[in-house]
């Protein structure tokens, strides 16, 4: 395997190019297998995404300011998750991926309450899809069985196979070997993915931007999905 | 058995009446309390079968019932030991008849409270998970760890004082006899015996008192090692424990006052017993609007505006009812009834306890959910309505309650029959010579001499 | 029921009652190990098992305490009838 | 007792017939043609990448069909089961294999991985298969996580959660 601990993957989401349109929750809904609920489930509030928008809102209308937020997992480099996790189930590994170990998970929910942006769902039931659909689950990702959490992992089956390939083919891993279904999808290229730890990449410089920031940053929580404001 | 023994055992007939005497009532009462399990049981196999999804839990307000009920239980669960061992401590010689009852509620309810947390498993199949890979950082193992020390503690502490009372059963020939003798561990009350018995109970509630002190905090330690707004608070320890206690004794009066009545205790628990105990409840009653003040007062005047929504949301928002309801039951309600000495009767405290035990609970409830309900993006506020199985699984709780209290009187005598023969025969004396140790010194003929000097 | 059978019931109930105690404790030191293999907070967890460790001893041996105190000082005469 | 004795005999009967009934069972051919992986490798000389062709190069290895059986067996051979596949290769229609090796959903396994990056040979895992007669009806092993592990740690492979599961 490629060495690990020498990347730090992270995500920039430029909130003046984001249009709020969804693809990136769809994607990431396919193909990770994210199960469809039923709309009395929905009315439950136990809708699941890995990928979320949330939207707010500012000022009165006709003035209304509203601003989409793509929501994946943040994957801090001090996640509140996974210091309470009682089996190990979630746990940021080497290279600053929040991970989840489904089959690990005893389901007492701790890290959704421990969460502060709320970002895990849990299977209420046993995970569902149109007839249709079944045939065109991503065999790359495991369907969760009941009573498991779950949530983004930035698609961490991708960083399996490219790593992979990258050594098959006995090179370093290059920048967009890696993307996330999200950030792939993206049809306004809102959301930029890749190493922090890597001085030239896309991300890393972005991060630095005077317009970058996180979500709750006050929390310590150090995430890794950044933000750029929006300019006018 | 020589003279004196066989008259006391006359004397204290009225302890063995739950024992040798079983009326129509205790199997309509068992019969009624094992279909209510039943019910629960049947709603828990339910979830097992088709997820969580059963219950009302949903995605911002992930913990519900279950962790309510976990932490109400083990909150009443506590009075019992930690009383029992602060009046035995203290020497309080009105202890006597209360001590066990205490003491059976911490073990059967800690019993009950302690498996909650199963039930709010979305895989309760992995549990096996937590012995091999479990982490001990993590405040649930924290919990496991704590309650199972205490439960193992309590137990004992609740079995080594009834060792005596145990052998008197065994010497009277009730049946099982068998289950005496075994049970008994070949006491005759010889001097030595009673020594062994006594260091070894001393040295037990010494022992107990922090790990019962030890467990609530902990529990309160799941919320309060979270970051999230109305848990992430340095006083959820104490306050726990207060909550705790303060419920705890309001369960051990219902207790008392039920089997007084049905039992006809009148003469052992008296009138006395309980104003002492609920001088006890006003107090904790205090102690707790003590602590809820200062936690929600740090909040408002912090002004967080994170922890303003979910502090909005139980003063003045969808919680509103339930968090007034409860500043009525634990405070308003005992304060006033037990302020007055009119009101300070056997219905009127039966009355208080009840409202405490209501309020403590809505407590929880209201430590649990607003929290979870207001999460710190903008998501839309949770709401949270619990279904039949969660109700269900919460009257099975109080049942199986209820049931091992039942069974633990049929077995066993609720009231320490040789702790109140001690008490009868040497206490008197006991006291006064303790009182004599309390007064002033009084000087020798020469001291007084060279003082005068 | 026989005094013997009890006699046996009662040490085995005991004995119970250690392997409760021994395997909570194998099960607490056991879970050090894997802190430390996997570097999981180990300050933590030696913490908790320094307290609760000695703890669940400390009650089996009460316990045991209390049983061989109480076959020692059983008055003679009777301890051969109930042995 | 006379009674007894008949309802033995009836007992005895009926688990005769469950016993004949079983052992039909476990004649019947669990694969739909009895491929004789002896001859293939020891006689013919193949080698396992050239019928499982994707092993060195893909995650999943690939069980080879019809496709690539045709390229010898354009003929009936002087063999039963080598005209079971005549057959199936006249017909168009692909050989009905059953999966026997599979790791389960939630684990990640690449072929990739282990054969071409890891080096390691075929038989450290399917065993000795130049000595089978008979197309696999079970596992070489119980491919279980310990047995991952195992390996794993015996020549110092990660053995994170993450790199597996997902």
């Amino acid at each position: 395997m490629q060495e690990s601990g020498n990347h730090r993957w992270g995500m920039v989401i430029d909130l003046n190019k984001c249009t709020g349109c969804g693809e990136c929750v769809a994607a990431c809904k396919v193909e990770n297998n994210v199960a469809i609920v039923g709309a009395e489930e929905s009315e439950m509030d136990r809708t699941m995404f890995w990928m979320d928008i949330i939207t707010t809102h500012e000022g009165e209308y006709p003035d209304t300011e509203v601003t989409y937020f793509p929501r994946p997992c943040f994957h801090c480099d001090n996640p509140p998750c996974t210091k309470v996790c009682p089996v190990r189930a979630t746990y940021r590994n080497d290279e600053g991926i929040v991970t989840q170990i489904f089959p690990q998970c005893i389901g007492c929910r701790y890290c959704m309450a421990a969460c502060p942006y709320t970002v895990k769902s849990f299977n209420w039931f046993a995970p569902d899809w149109p007839e249709e659909m079944n045939s065109s689950l991503n065999p790359d990702v495991s369907v969760r069985p009941v009573g498991v959490v779950e949530k983004c992992t930035f698609c961490i089956h991708r960083l399996q196979k490219a790593k992979e390939l990258a050594r098959a083919e006995d090179r370093e891993l290059r920048e967009g070997d890696y993307l996330p279904a999200c950030s792939e999808s993206c049809p306004t290229d809102a959301i930029s993915f890749g190493d922090l730890n890597d001085p030239h990449s896309e991300v890393n410089k972005l991060a630095k931007s005077l317009r970058a920031f996180r979500m709750l940053e006050e929390l310590g929580t150090e995430p890794k999905v950044y933000y750029l404001s929006k300019v006018e | 058995m020589d003279k004196s023994t066989m008259e006391n055992s006359n004397e204290d007939l009225d302890l063995f009446r739950s024992i040798e005497y079983t009326g129509n009532g205790f199997y309509w009462t068992v019969g009624f309390l094992i279909f209510v399990i039943a019910f629960g049981l049947y709603g828990y196999f339910h979830q097992v079968l088709y997820g969580l999804g059963v219950t009302g839990m949903a995605q911002p307000i992930s913990w519900g019932f279950y962790i309510v009920n976990f932490v109400f239980f083990i909150g009443i669960s506590h009075a019992g030991t930690l009383i029992s061992a602060i009046l035995r401590l203290s020497q309080a010689e009105w202890r006597r008849p209360i001590t066990r009852m205490a003491e059976i509620i911490t073990a059967i309810v800690l019993a009950i409270g302690g498996l909650h947390p199963i039930l709010d498993l979305g895989q309760p199949g992995r549990m096996w998970n937590l012995v091999t890979n479990g982490r001990l950082q993590s405040p649930l193992l924290w919990d496991v760890t704590s309650i199972t020390a205490y439960f193992a503690a309590s137990t004992v502490y609740l079995y080594l004082p009834m060792i005596p009372d145990i052998a008197i059963l065994r010497d009277r020939g009730v049946k099982p006899k068998w289950l005496y003798q075994f049970l008994s561990w070949n006491w005759q009350d010889t001097p030595e015996q009673k020594r062994v018995l006594e260091r070894a109970i001393n040295i037990l509630m010494i022992m107990v008192i922090p790990i019962a002190v030890s467990v609530h905090t902990v529990i309160s330690y799941i919320f309060a090692m979270t970051i999230q707004p109305g848990w992430h608070s340095t006083i959820f320890g104490p306050y726990f424990v207060a909550g705790a206690i303060f419920s705890g004794i309001a369960a051990l009066m219902i207790a008392m006052i039920a089997f007084r009545k049905i039992f006809h205790l009148e003469r052992y628990l008296k009138l006395i017993h309980f104003q002492y105990l609920s001088t006890l409840l006003l107090i904790m009653s205090i102690i707790w609007f003590y602590f809820t003040f200062s936690e929600y007062l740090t909040t408002f005047y912090g002004n967080e505006p994170d922890e303003m929504r979910v502090f909005n949301y139980k003063f003045i928002g969808d919680f509103a009812p339930y968090f007034w309801l409860m500043v009525f039951c634990n405070f308003a309600v005992p304060v006033i009834i037990l302020s007055f000495k009119k009101t300070k009767t056997i219905p009127g405290i039966l009355v208080v306890s009840f409202s405490v035990l209501i309020g403590m609970w809505l407590e929880r409830l209201i430590i649990v959910v607003p929290s979870l309900a207001n999460p710190r993006l903008e998501y839309p506020v949770g709401i949270y309505i619990p279904t039949i199985t969660e109700w269900g699984l919460f009257a099975a709780g109080v049942a199986i309650f209820i049931l091992g209290f039942l069974m633990f009187a049929k077995y066993f005598p609720l009231i320490s029959i040789w702790e109140i023969r001690e008490g009868r025969e040497s206490s008197i004396k006991e006291v006064a010579h303790r009182l004599q140790s309390y007064m002033p010194d009084t000087y020798e003929e020469d001291e007084l001499e060279r003082a005068l000097k | 029921m026989n005094h013997k059978m009890i006699k046996v019931l009662q040490i085995s109930s005991l004995a119970y009652i250690w392997i409760f105690v021994i395997a909570v404790d194998v099960w607490i030191f056991s879970l050090l190990f894997v802190a430390k293999k996997l570097d999981d907070a180990i300050n933590a967890s030696v913490a908790i098992g320094l307290i609760a460790i000695p703890l669940f001893i400390a009650i089996a041996s009460i316990l045991t305490y209390v049983f061989f105190g109480l076959q020692k000082y059983a008055k003679p005469e009777e301890k051969a009838n109930v042995l | 007792m006379h009674d007894i004795r008949k309802y033995l005999v009836t007992l005895v009967k009926i688990m005769a017939i469950f016993m004949l009934w079983g052992s039909s069972w476990a004649q019947e051919s669990f694969q739909p043609v009895q491929f004789n992986h002896d001859y293939h490798l020891g006689d013919l000389g193949l080698t396992c990448l050239d019928c499982h062709k994707n092993a060195k190069h893909q995650e999943r290895a690939s069980i080879p069909n019809i496709d690539i059986c045709s390229e010898c067996h354009e003929d009936e051979f002087d063999n039963v089961e080598a005209d079971k596949v005549f057959e199936y290769i006249s017909f168009e229609t692909a050989i009905p294999w059953k999966r026997v090796h599979r790791v389960p959903d939630h684990a990640y396994f690449s072929h990739r991985r282990h054969v071409q990056l890891g080096e390691i040979d075929c038989i450290v895992c399917h065993g000795d298969v130049e000595q089978m007669a008979a197309p696999f009806e079970r596992p070489f092993v119980n491919m279980d996580m310990n047995w991952c592990l195992d390996c794993h740690e015996k020549s110092q492979i990660s053995d994170e959660c993450s790199d597996c599961h997902r």
